[in-house]
């Protein structure tokens, strides 16, 4: 099984998770991130002194799958996550030993 | 001095305090219903528009409204409060410009103070309407315009001693002149604006973009219910016993009326008590009952309040249906039961209550003759306050421009105008940011998709 | 008009005014003190209660408290207001169905505005102790039954002319009538609910479940504070000014001791001054000075106050052991110090503040006179208030039902009874999801577990 | 009683009750500026301030303030309000120990009342500039020193018939004795204390400490803004319509103009319109305005608000400058633009609005005998102000202790003094935790640091 | 060594982490997160427009165990998380190549 | 490539992102979390009833680099996140697989 990582941009949050449903990828888990990458960050102000935001909201999501289902997975997000600009994300992709559905205790890709 | 003078002018300041606290009611109710990335804008937004408003009716809003002059507009006395008045004086004793408040027994700095916090709503209520997309400065100028020339002018019309005063048109504390006024202002403002992005799919689907904050939204609708004791039972401008007390009953049951019947219609149209229409209802009522609060018994309010608090859940979901995005409903609230209260008035005054002014309305056995009038003035002055403020925001549109860029509305106003957020230490929630406020769907084709996804595998298994 | 009708009349309606405000106060007390998924039903139900108050006594709690009629309960001019009265005509010249309040010279709708605002409080204060587990819709009749019959029998008894006001029972500004009733009701709804799930350990072990905003909880604090300015001065229902001055002041003092006790019996008892502690200690202090705020010194008051402080700390902690969950503090708040209020008339009470009413209490050499009357009184009151709301608790749980279902309950109701959160778009901290609210522990014990974990390990080293 | 002692006695209490609930805008200001780890602490400061010194001032501050006694202090009537008075008798039939007040035809604790809440103001000034890092209890015990000696010492002067009175002093409101006192007391609380660790670099940098919440500062100078209603023309204490009318109206003018002018700065210097400098800015137009408030026209009052508006700006970049860490801007706000209105007194002062006190200020062909005057006021109370609070301060360093520890300091007050959270059930931004409040860069070298990463290495390539 | 990530219910981290507890496991860390699985989000509604809320609010929690301990972690989250009831979570497991003790620089499970 | 997980204190989050950017490594993901370790939590009260709060806020970063970047990235960690007590956090290494970059598709390790 892989696990694949995407950090994206937060507004692409909903095409990225419609596009996976409707490619049959159906569990998810998404978390809030802050990123520092070549995207800039931008400066705020209070009380007359500037500061640098250099972290930027970021949304991650981890989707398991499968090994087959690997590439359909990457290509989806990649389809719904990109805009063409600086900041679009990264996509990590790692290896599961197992996985484990809590409910049935089921084991393996049967789980996910 | 002349014990009802100082009666009155107590009576009068502190009904001016209570109102000119509504401002935070506004700032609390209009940021709870906006978005978190857009809150110091809207708190921004509503703090300084109080201030542009005293600046702009001292300057020349006070002189247009009662200065004496012609029908439709003061001519004397015309800026910062420059002419002749020997306020407390009153009736035949007063000399001076501003007549049409020569009725009123206390001293002319009283007048302008409390007629100040009632322009100064007028501008507030736009606020709301063009919220989350609006630039910071033209927000700014468009308030200043509002309150030194429409808001004015129409007011002449009716408090200021104009045409329809002297048609019999009646409008007690402000329903027409005040919060349609408003809320005509911020319909042009809402139509050259067009809807927050994402409001709207292309399907005609309508998006909901909750707001960020129920309490701030709570805390204001109690605040607005607070000053709202002083916009009727004050606009006596005399601290009248029989009146001030029927007043404040009147109002407060039309409130409650309205925050009850707007929950029941939610509740059995939409399937829950939806906190932010019972909020909407409950002003509602205070809206619709402002015209007619002085000229009407308890049981009529109740059934204005019911009546009001009906018409707003139906007027928002009428506006989404429009396309006409109004993130807190100040169209719904201020513009629709404006008009309502207007129109009430000519259905349910009675002559007993303040004699020699509305006589009976329609179910009162008056007949038609005063909702005529109601309506003729609902219809002229928005027939004005809409075009005049049309106008004013085509021209800011064409000159300093009206809307933020659509990164800066995606990324939020507070970043993009204030170089600020408004709780930078609290973490949003990773999902809600997934807000419509951009384009959604598969951006332009990947052509090398296929291919890297390949490698992927390729390189792994 | 008289002046003194216009005196009394401004300022028994800023006084109601300040009152209605309170509504804020406690929506804010309560919602900060509840937890995120619960706030927009705090919100709804702090807000939509005095509405419904205002529809039930003016459609009968009126009439029953001040109508004409026996030692128990008003029998003329019942429903809408519809009896005679030629208010602010009063004293001899008084002609009316609702004599009690023949003694203030204010019009008849004044008298009932601040009257209306006093049964709102009364009905808010259940809010607090029965929340995070009612059902929207049985709060809401709840509320209205209260304040239909409950509050306005027994107020008829004390401020009605009733049994109790005729053997000598002085209560001047509500901890009977208004805390202690409110408190009493709350009292037997915390009963018939039970406990928050999750709330008390099976070992007896209590698990606090912390508010979710000290800043909401200190603006209410704050608001009922400054509301109480109204609620004490105010019901002299006149302008007298040595009696509003002093009133004034025994409240401030009697706020400022209750607090500070409080502060430092929680710092001493508990290690750290709390903040939550401090803020019920304010209150109790303010509800303590209620009923005996115009008959007492400003020393008497600052005793008052500190020991309602330090009994407030306590009352909340015997609470707690007792099993009865009441998230905000609102039975220690407002029942216990509701009738220590009361009694402290007793004891505190001086002829010379306000001669021919109380006389001398115990302390200042009045003997147990009126100490026994006032005990009596609290607990007749007590008796009557608690039993009937007992049966009207048990007969919504018997047909609408009371209390949301356990799922619900630990989702938060804010979803369950209206379909929206407070704050959507504020992430929660993960580990304070560990909210006690679910039974906890192994469930079923699990049998394919060993095997599973076997195939894991099996599989991969 | 005479009608004057009604009208009298109502404006003046309801002015106080205004004034009172400054305290919740000062709550919120400060709170909604400092950081959610130390919003318990604030809160708790900003409540408990009213408590003490409502306590102080009716042990002994009234006294040392108001009663007769030498031009520096009371020295009858000293403790709990014990001397002899029978106001509201006034003028020559006044008898009695406090003699400073006895033109006000109010009762005792009418003058009482409202003058305690401008001793409440001024401690709780000092609150938010030692925001952040003082010790709960310091600050308690100083907010007691403050208000029973060093604000009615410098009253007496001023207020209580002193020598500065004598002199030819005015200070209708408070600029200086209630605004510059709580700010000179502020400033040596600042000195002693020293900044927040990490607001200022090794650099000389300055690293902003930015507020967690802009609704809450927000909803704190509306309340403010409101308040001020009551502390400026609640001071005639007395219902003069002229007077309370004209103050209202410049009090409001000058808050309109110093937020526009702050806003306006702030945009052109600093490239955005920073929302926590507008409301800054409005407040340095209120709190300058307050001495001359009375004494000036409306124009006057706009020209006073637009100075203290750019002051502001300039003032929180000068105190950052000079390494004085303020939170909240308090001593912009109160400090600087209290000895500005003190001295805007001396140039725009007219005497046809109050005959026989100021005469004609610099700009009104007065010469410079007023301004003279008012900057010797000015800097005597300053200079008294600043040293007794100095010293104050550094008994409470070498006994109690003023500062909490570094770790306590860096893991927040709240946890650290109160033992809870204000927010247990918000997520905190993670990047936003990086804050500047504990040293920075590498520690210790690290010894084993090389091998131990090279361990990884080889076990793993 | 074994990364074992639990994606759960919120109310069950309590019990969990009292039962990781007594079995020896002293160290874990928690994550705020979303969940699309089989369990069924909910449907709110604002001004009269419904909208689908489908991430449930979960909480992951990440325990590194030596690959001795894996089993008994893994049973012991299963126990303490298990209501039956769809949307008790999954449980991931994938091998962490190496780990390090900030404060002393241990290498390896000792730094665990 | 190595995906290095730092667990440390929050406060000491702005020194180890400067020493990564001074040392080359510009792509780094944050996370807020909570954690149970070694360090003691703290007793929090409400109303008169004491509770312990066991998870201490920690952030996470999340820093993919190069197999050969791995080691100068574990090294400028520690150096920054140290202080020499309890508490200090702990680094987790594992492997990815692979890596993409969503705006140009590039992937390995040119996409970091
Ligand atoms: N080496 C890395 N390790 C972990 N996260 C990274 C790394 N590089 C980038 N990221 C994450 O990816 C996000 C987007 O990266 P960025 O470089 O701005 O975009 P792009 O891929 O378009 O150049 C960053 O905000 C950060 O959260
Ligand atoms: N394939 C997956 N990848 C990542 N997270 C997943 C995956 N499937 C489920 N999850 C996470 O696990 C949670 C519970 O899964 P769910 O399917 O609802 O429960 P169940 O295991 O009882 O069927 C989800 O909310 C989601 O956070
Ligand atoms: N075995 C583990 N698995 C996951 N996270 C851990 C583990 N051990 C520690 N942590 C995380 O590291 C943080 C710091 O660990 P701690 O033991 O307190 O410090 P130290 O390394 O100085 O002994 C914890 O708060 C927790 O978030």
């Amino acid at each position: 099984m892989k696990k694949i990582e995407a950090i994206v941009r937060p507004h692409k949050v909903d095409d990225i998770r419609e596009a996976l449903l409707e490619n049959g990828i159906r569990g998810m888990t998404l978390l809030e991130v802050k990123g520092i990458g070549r995207q800039k960050g931008h400066t705020e102000m209070y009380r007359g002194s500037e500061y640098q935001i250099d972290f930027l909201p970021k949304v991650k999501m981890e989707v398991v799958v499968p090994d087959e289902l690997a590439q359909t997975a990457i290509s989806t997000i990649i389809k719904a996550a990109k805009t063409g600009e600086v900041g679009d994300g990264k996509i990590f992709i790692s290896t599961v030993d197992e996985a484990i559905r809590v409910r049935t205790e089921e084991v393996g890709e049967s789980a996910l | 001095m002349d014990n009802k003078v100082i009666l009155d002018t107590i009576w009068v300041l502190v009904a001016a305090m209570l109102v000119f606290f509504m401002n935070l009611g506004f700032a609390m109710v209009e940021s709870g219903f906006a978005r978190m990335k857009n809150t110091v804008n809207i708190l921004s937004k509503n703090f300084i528009v109080f201030a542009v408003s005293s600046i702009a009716f001292w300057a020349i809003g006070w002189g247009l409204m009662y200065g004496n002059g012609s029908g439709y507009f003061g001519a004397e006395g015309l800026f910062g409060l420059s002419g002749a008045d020997n306020s407390p004086a009153s009736g035949d004793a007063y000399a001076g410009v501003y007549s049409a408040l020569s009725w009123a027994t206390v001293p002319l700095l009283a007048k302008f103070f409390f007629q100040l916090v009632f322009a100064g709503t007028a501008a507030t209520i736009v606020s709301g309407a063009v919220a989350e997309r609006i630039k910071y400065l033209s927000f700014i100028l468009f308030s200043f315009l509002l309150v030194a020339f429409v808001y004015p002018v129409a007011g002449h019309w009716i408090w200021g001693g104009g045409w329809l005063a002297s048609l019999g048109f009646w409008d007690f504390a402000g329903s027409t002149v005040v919060h349609s006024v408003g809320g005509w202002a911020a319909l042009a403002g809402v139509i050259v604006l067009g809807p927050r992005i994402g409001k709207y799919g292309k399907d005609g689907k309508v998006h909901p973009i909750p707001g960020h904050s129920m309490p701030l939204a709570t805390i204001g609708v109690f605040v607005l219910w607070l000053g709202w004791f002083g916009f009727n039972p004050g606009s006596t401008m005399a601290a009248d016993p029989t009146a001030i007390a029927r007043i404040a009953v009147t109002t407060n049951s039309a409130a409650a009326a309205g925050l009850i019947s707007s929950t029941i219609v939610a509740w059995v149209l939409l399937g829950k008590p939806d906190l932010s229409m019972t909020i909407n209802g409950c002003l509602a009522g205070l809206v619709a009952v402002t015209a007619p609060c002085a000229y009407i018994s308890v049981g009529s309010s109740l059934i204005i309040g019911t009546v009001a608090g009906a018409i707003v859940v139906f007027a928002v979901l009428a506006f989404d249906r429009l396309k006409l995005d109004d993130p807190v409903g100040a169209l719904s609230v201020h513009l629709v039961n404006g008009v309502f209260g207007t129109i009430a008035v000519g259905l349910f005054a009675q002559d007993q209550f303040m004699p020699n002014t509305t006589g009976d309305g329609l179910f009162f056995g008056g007949g038609f003759g005063l909702l005529g009038t109601q309506l003729l003035g609902a219809a002229a002055v928005g027939a004005f306050a809409f075009v005049v403020s049309y106008a004013f925001w085509q021209i800011l549109h064409n000159t300093v421009g009206i809307r933020v860029r659509p990164e800066e509305e995606h990324e939020g106003l507070d970043i993009g105008e204030h170089g600020m957020v408004a709780y930078p230490e609290f973490a949003p929630s990773p999902e809600r940011y997934a807000d419509p406020s951009l384009p959604r769907g598969p951006s332009s084709p990947s052509r090398a998709l296929k291919s890297s996804a390949e490698v992927v595998l390729e390189r792994k298994t």
